[in-house]
């Protein structure tokens, strides 16, 4: 189970391959269910220029940690991982990587979904969006 | 420990009441709304707030004492 | 929509970032649902040192598109990628990976899952285990 | 077109039927049953077998003509 938030930005591929080679369930997992969040340059009908996003050091973590504790206690799952990223960015970056390793694909998947509509209902972030002639808060989270 | 009450204001909220953390003594804020309405000195609190006190979701009636970190944020969007 | 058979290892990771660098979707999904199916190196209780994976060419394809297609028609997804081993592999060895990107979340989560699900029940492949001491064909697709 | 029909085995029955793939004269297999039986001398079909008609998944009453593939083969266990 581990858990980043990052101002840099990341390759959520490259990060998971290079989390694989230090696990230790090689051989036990057949199944990897993975999401990626990206920044599109669209969003409720305006072109986003950049985004800034906000969150609560030291809260935003402790609920990470508590929905990764909830989806291994929920789930059969050999480990998960969550990196979110913080900061400005630019359409097209990766903002968030959620995977969930298991033996079966059907936890898996479970627990992969629960982990991001958990993320995106309990952990503090918070989007601002710069169009081209404002900036302004996101205030739905579909 | 402190006497004091930390409150924290995040995001649209932290820009509505114009500061991102203040003090507060612990004597005048016996619940979360208490410490809301003196840290920002009697704002409406929009309807959506969600708070914490120290870093769990709580109500607006739950008690904080001397030390408590609370905080006031929108709803969240991040993933 | 993109679909591949190959005898060759693959490292999936690698292949969706470079399908994702020729995508002409860039900035325009906010969501990219990944399966990762790999080889375990136990089945049903049993040590398992290779397995060898027969398909049906010509079938197998058309199943691949087939599945691709109604999931693109259920759901408002931008793309999706399919890739699956044959022949003989070991354990660790990714066997399929199934991606979906589109704007939301929900879609990806579904169509990757709806992907699998139909691979699993309806496209041509068949596994057969070598164990220590005998092979045997796999029976239950669990 | 050809006036046979080509029945194939994959995995289990392969090795069970001792082929891979077989052709039969069109004018003996009426269904894909009857061409199981023609191309297998009568073996007893197993339970779970799945039968494609030129890759598309059929029962065994449907009728097949010169120049379909048959295709006989256990449940899939890919992915």
């Amino acid at each position: 189970m581990h858990i980043e938030i990052q101002p840099q930005p990341f390759e959520p591929y490259t990060r998971l391959q290079q989390y694989q080679q230090q696990a230790d369930f090689a051989g036990r997992y057949g199944a990897t269910a993975v999401f990626v969040g990206s920044m599109r340059e669209f969003n409720q009908g305006d072109d986003v220029e950049a985004m800034w996003l906000e969150h609560y050091p030291g809260m935003t973590e402790k609920y990470l940690q508590k929905i990764s504790e909830e989806a291994a206690q929920k789930w059969d799952i050999l480990d998960s991982l969550i990196i979110h990223r913080v900061g400005e960015m630019h359409p097209n970056d990766p903002i968030v990587l959620v995977a969930v390793w298991s033996a079966h694909r059907a936890a898996a998947f479970d627990a992969s979904r629960y982990l991001m509509e958990e993320l995106k209902s309990r952990a503090p972030f918070w989007k601002k969006e710069t169009l081209p002639e404002k900036t302004r808060w996101v205030d739905k989270n579909t | 420990m402190s006497d004091a009450i930390t409150v924290k204001f995040f995001a649209s909220l932290r820009e509505a009441v114009g500061k991102a953390d203040t003090e507060i003594p612990a004597l005048e804020a016996a619940t979360v709304l208490q410490a809301w309405q003196q840290a920002t000195g009697n704002m409406v609190m929009p309807e959506n707030t969600l708070m914490a006190v120290n870093m769990d979701y709580v109500d607006a009636d739950t008690h904080i004492k001397a030390g408590d970190e609370v905080a006031f944020f929108p709803p969240v969007t991040g993933g």
